[in-house]
């Protein structure tokens, strides 16, 4: 079933002339892990945070077309309701910390205090979910202490607790290092599994290649496609528009050119399928000339 | 201008050791990156170079002036040095205006501040933005204003702090843009990253940090192989090299161009002999 | 609107978010003015910030805030100087509400009208708290004024007069420079954003 | 710059054991005592009988003289050298040099005045020393305290030494483009701009991020509120806040009585 049903959604900041999003129409079935790629300012921001609620309810503007979740039409919901029906994690981690509370462990159960849940309960959430985020060594230290993969956890930590049915993340690992990329990307690709519906903006291709179910890449304000990663990864209209692609991509597309990659086998996206690829080309030209 | 970094030891207030006797020379016209996990001791050695930082043993020679002899803004001249979050500094109404303040402060004739503010521009494709107030832009717009703001300084050696973090694909190829123009005007790059891709396909030198010592420095070609080295640091090689890796090549390759000649060389070897590789 | 209610629309997310901000910036300003060694404190653009696009009460709480944040981080000397802070962010406040937000003289004329209240709040605290001598250099055109034959009271608030205006009108033109500089779209998430932008037509 | 949260010191002494709300109490009572009561030594005697001993107690002993002095003695030699030269109610000369005359009711006023804001300074300084600033605002929260107040503070606390950094961080960069911080006051006067201007604008666009991630937090969920950690307060602190009240009526008596 679709938790997820956006329609002919067409929507304008205040004080903007041009739309941020048009006509975008999607639906993401339950426990699903979809990708959004663009360029920035595509409108991936903007997507993730009508998933979240924000626009309208926070950013005002004017807002075109349907969008449901969980069957619940967003413009007749109060926002301070629908965040706990999906969570929002975003790029900077250093955003996310509220500032209210002075360790990891009241940190991550701020969410819960606000919305009235009993303490015993409060603490067995957010003890499982630091366990599940591996930020439970971390739980007397001080939020604004730690490195920015350790902040981007306790943030996701901070919004998981409360349960949310969709998971939504802007660029969440952009502001990291390799490292702290690598945590964050495991614990998302822990929770798909767990069954949590997950729409993510993410610009790293090749940990999208290997993790998400479904690829959309946006462009102006517009879906140009989507799919399978592997199809829509390796579209060749992608770099037209700005989009990054891997770089098993873009050498097999200079190879192809030279007809040392067979003209209609699919472009590789990960290291895997780029040296499976390549190797069945030098064993066939060995074998033939053997 | 030649950069000489010899035995640098540097000791911040609190009593951690950034730097533990790093010896560098960099020659006129290079391009060097520095990689290394965070904690390395990356920053803390580049900001030695525009005097930001000065070493508690040994010695950073800029040309002809030890850095401990000449105040920053002096040395400004020399150096330009851009940080990795623009809004760090950008404070002018006008994209114009952000660009000239570097060259204005170096007390430059107002003509050539109004030609390098013009060829600054120019190259971070800024040009028909030059009249926005600069918190009108998007962050990435921002990024090439800063990163314009510093080119524009003229100074024969420029650091970029992790200029590609955070940007889209179309960006960068703004960045890798500038970089080529300035290496034609045999400026000397210096770069801080953890995106080891850009590394591997826009620098021609690589300087392997970790716990404020330089585990390995060389041509990208020797450097980016070796890695048990760069996984002291947790760096993984570039995507290509690591493809190269699993597909036996015989060397280490960084860019597209070198993987595809030695693709070309190995099929055309086989074509040619039917011969030398082994059975498996 | 009832006063309570008209309250608690200037109290909205942003206003709550910018108000640690506002302190800080406060703060952080005041020691950058004493790292360039200028002859001004520049601690309160910040809280003249808040109270014009957020409204007197916005204002008022930044001010208070800030003196009980000085008082637990730096110097605990500043706790009873709260009711001074307090009225410059409500006077500010109440200015941009009338429309002095709106042009630089408009602000010139707030940042005077903010110098005279601190002068006038500041006066009796000086008087029974420290006995009309504090730390501050200014407490020298106190002494020369005792010196002349005035009386206490008198001598503290002439010597606030004098100073006062200085520091206050700078003040309020940077925190208007400050606005200048935002972008309409995000001023618009401020509960007072009328107070500084041009009427409607 | 300042890279703590407050004075706080971690310590494990029955001073910190005690419940916030009561030091604040003790601490508000012992200053309107100072200032209320009567007789010169008043002051010097709650400092040297009741929170001198009381910060040895709270093993905070040398930090709370050494903060003492250092936030008060410039100020008390500014106050005791103007007081006892231009003292208005002066008559009584002490003795004389050049054009200046001490005065003795100079003196005993600055004595006095110089007293009661060492108290004053020091029973705050106390109550800092010996309080996490997170359990004081966890306790008056629950006294009342609205949470967007208590919100306020917490964050304060936390974002002015990220706001210090980042300064540190502007000043490097600017002066990296050749800006000149030492020089002349015009010089200095245009530092400003460059250093103020990415620090405040920087900061402002953070502000609305910050407030969606806290409203995505339920910050504005109109449930009413649990909290995560309960602060004890036990029936001895209650007797003892109520006999602070019967200090200060006593003061306050002692004040107003002819």
């Amino acid at each position: 079933m679709a938790v997820i049903v956006i329609k002919n959604l067409t929507y304008t900041y205040p004080t903007m002339d041009h739309p941020a999003l048009r006509e975008v129409s999607l639906e993401v079935e339950a426990g699903e892990f979809v990708a959004i790629i663009g360029p920035n300012g595509a409108g991936k921001s903007t997507l993730c945070y009508t998933l979240a609620g924000f626009v309208p309810h926070f950013f005002k503007g004017e807002l075109q077309g349907d969008v449901y979740v969980a069957g619940q039409d967003i413009r007749h919901v109060r926002l301070e309701d629908w965040v706990l029906k999906v969570g929002l994690v975003f790029q900077n981690p250093f955003n996310q910390i509220s500032g209210a509370k002075f360790t990891v462990y009241e940190e991550i159960a701020f969410g819960l205090e606000n919305i009235g849940v009993p303490r015993e309960e409060m603490k067995r959430r957010v003890e499982e979910v630091m366990a599940l985020t591996g930020i439970a060594d971390l739980a007397d230290r001080s939020p604004y202490a730690l490195s920015g993969g350790q902040q981007q956890r306790v943030a996701l930590a901070s919004i998981l607790v409360m349960q949310p049915e969709v998971l939504v993340l802007d660029e969440p690992t952009s502001q990291l290092d390799p490292i702290g990329s690598r945590e964050v990307f495991q614990v998302i690709r822990q929770l798909a599994h767990q069954g949590v519906t997950i729409v993510m903006a993410e610009h790293k291709v090749e940990w999208i290649a290997q993790y998400a179910d479904r690829v959309i890449a946006l462009a102006e304000g517009e879906i140009i496609a989507s799919g399978q990663p592997a199809e829509v990864l390796t579209d060749p209209r992608l770099p037209e528009y700005g989009i990054g692609i891997s770089r098993y991509t873009a050498v097999a597309r200079q190879a192809a050119e030279e007809g040392l990659w067979p003209p209609h086998q699919r472009l590789p996206v990960t290291l895997e399928e780029a040296a499976a690829g390549f190797r069945a080309i030098e064993e066939t030209d060995y074998a033939r000339l053997r | 201008m030649r950069v000489c970094v010899e035995n640098v030891h540097f000791e911040y207030p609190g009593g951690v050791k950034a730097l533990r006797g790093v010896s560098l020379i960099i020659e006129p016209g290079e391009r060097v990156a520095i990689v290394g996990q965070n904690g390395a001791g990356k920053t803390t050695l580049v900001k030695h170079l525009n005097g930001l930082l000065r070493p508690t043993q040994g010695q950073v020679i800029i040309g002809d002036w030890d850095t401990s002899q000449v105040e920053v803004h002096r040395l400004a001249q020399r150096v330009g040095y851009v940080f990795q979050n623009p809004d760090d500094q950008l404070f002018c109404r006008t994209v114009a205006e952000e660009v000239a303040f570097g060259p204005r402060n170096l007390g430059y004739a107002p003509e050539r501040v109004h030609q390098l503010v013009e060829e600054a521009l120019y190259l971070a494709e800024l040009t028909d933005k030059a009249e926005i107030n600069p918190y009108d832009l998007s962050p990435s717009w921002r990024k090439m204003v800063a990163l314009a703001s510093v080119i524009a300084m003229d100074t024969p050696i420029v650091i970029f702090d992790e200029p590609t973090t955070g940007q889209d694909a179309r960006t960068i190829r703004r960045i890798e843009h500038m970089i080529e123009a300035l290496r034609q005007r045999g400026k000397t790059i210096l770069t801080i990253t953890h995106d080891i891709d850009f590394c591997a396909e826009n620098f021609e030198r690589v300087v392997v940090m970790g716990q404020g010592q330089v585990l390995a420095d060389g041509p990208k070609e020797r450097i980016l192989g070796m890695v048990e080295v760069l996984a002291q640091t947790y760096v993984e090689p570039p995507q290509l090299t690591r493809l190269g890796m699993q597909l036996g090549f015989e060397t280490t390759v960084c860019t597209p161009a070198q993987f595809l000649e030695t693709l070309r060389r190995r099929l055309g070897h086989y074509r040619a002999n039917g011969l030398g590789r082994s059975e498996n | 609107m009832k006063l309570v209610d008209s309250i608690k629309k200037d109290f909205n997310t942003m206003t709550l978010v910018l108000i640690p901000v506002a302190i800080a910036i406060n703060v952080v300003i005041g020691q950058i003015v004493v790292l360039l060694r200028l002859p001004v404190y520049l601690d309160s653009i910040g809280t003249v910030l808040v109270g014009a696009i957020c409204g007197p009460w916005a204002g008022a709480l930044t001010g208070t805030l800030s003196n009980i944040i000085w008082g637990l981080l730096i110097d605990p000397n500043a706790f009873p100087w709260f009711p001074v802070a307090l009225f410059i962010g409500f006077v500010s406040g109440w200015c941009a509400h009338f429309g002095l937000f709106r042009t630089w003289w408009g602000v010139v004329i707030t940042g005077f009208l903010v110098a005279i209240t601190a002068a006038l709040v500041s006066t009796p605290i000086a008087v029974y708290l420290y006995g009309g001598i504090t730390a501050s250099g200014s407490s020298f055109i106190t002494a020369f004024l005792l010196q002349t034959g005035r009386d206490l009271v008198s001598a503290v608030l002439s010597t606030n007069f004098l100073v006062e205006p200085v520091d206050k009108i700078a003040t309020a033109l940077l925190a208007y420079a400050i606005i200048r500089g935002l972008s309409r779209r995000y001023l618009m998430r401020f509960p007072r954003a009328e107070n500084v932008t041009p009427k409607k037509a | 710059m300042v890279e703590r949260l407050s004075f706080y010191l971690e310590r494990n002494s029955p001073l910190h054991r005690l419940n916030p709300t009561t030091k604040l109490v003790v601490a508000f009572t012992l200053i309107l005592v100072a200032f209320l009561g009567r007789g010169l030594f008043l002051p010097s005697l709650i400092f040297l009988l009741i929170l001198a001993p009381l910060s040895f107690l709270g093993q905070v002993g040398r930090e709370f003289l050494r903060t003492t002095l250092n936030l008060l003695l410039p100020l008390f030699a500014f106050l005791f050298v103007m007081q006892s030269l231009f003292y208005p109610g002066g008559k009584t000369v002490l003795f004389g040099f050049w054009i200046f005359a001490v005065k003795l009711e100079g003196v005993r006023f600055a004595f006095l005045t110089a007293t009661r804001v060492l108290v004053m300074v020091s029973s705050f300084l106390l109550l800092l020393l010996t309080t996490h600033p997170g359990v004081l605002l966890l306790d008056l929260t629950q006294r009342g305290l609205p949470a967007s107040v208590a919100y306020i503070l917490a964050s304060t606390l936390q974002i002015i030494p990220q706001m210090q950094a980042k300064a540190a961080t502007i000043l490097d960069a600017q002066r990296s483009r050749g800006l000149d911080t030492s020089g002349s006051l015009g010089r200095r006067i245009r530092a400003l701009l460059p250093l103020v201007g990415p620090l405040v604008f920087g900061s402002l666009v953070d502000v609305e991020e910050r407030a969606i991630a806290i409203e995505a937090r339920g910050f504005r969920s109109s449930r009413p509120k649990t909290s995560l950690v309960e602060i004890e307060d036990r029936p001895l602190e209650r007797a003892l806040r109520w006999l602070c009240l019967l200090a200060f009526i006593l003061a306050l008596g002692s004040h107003l009585w002819p």
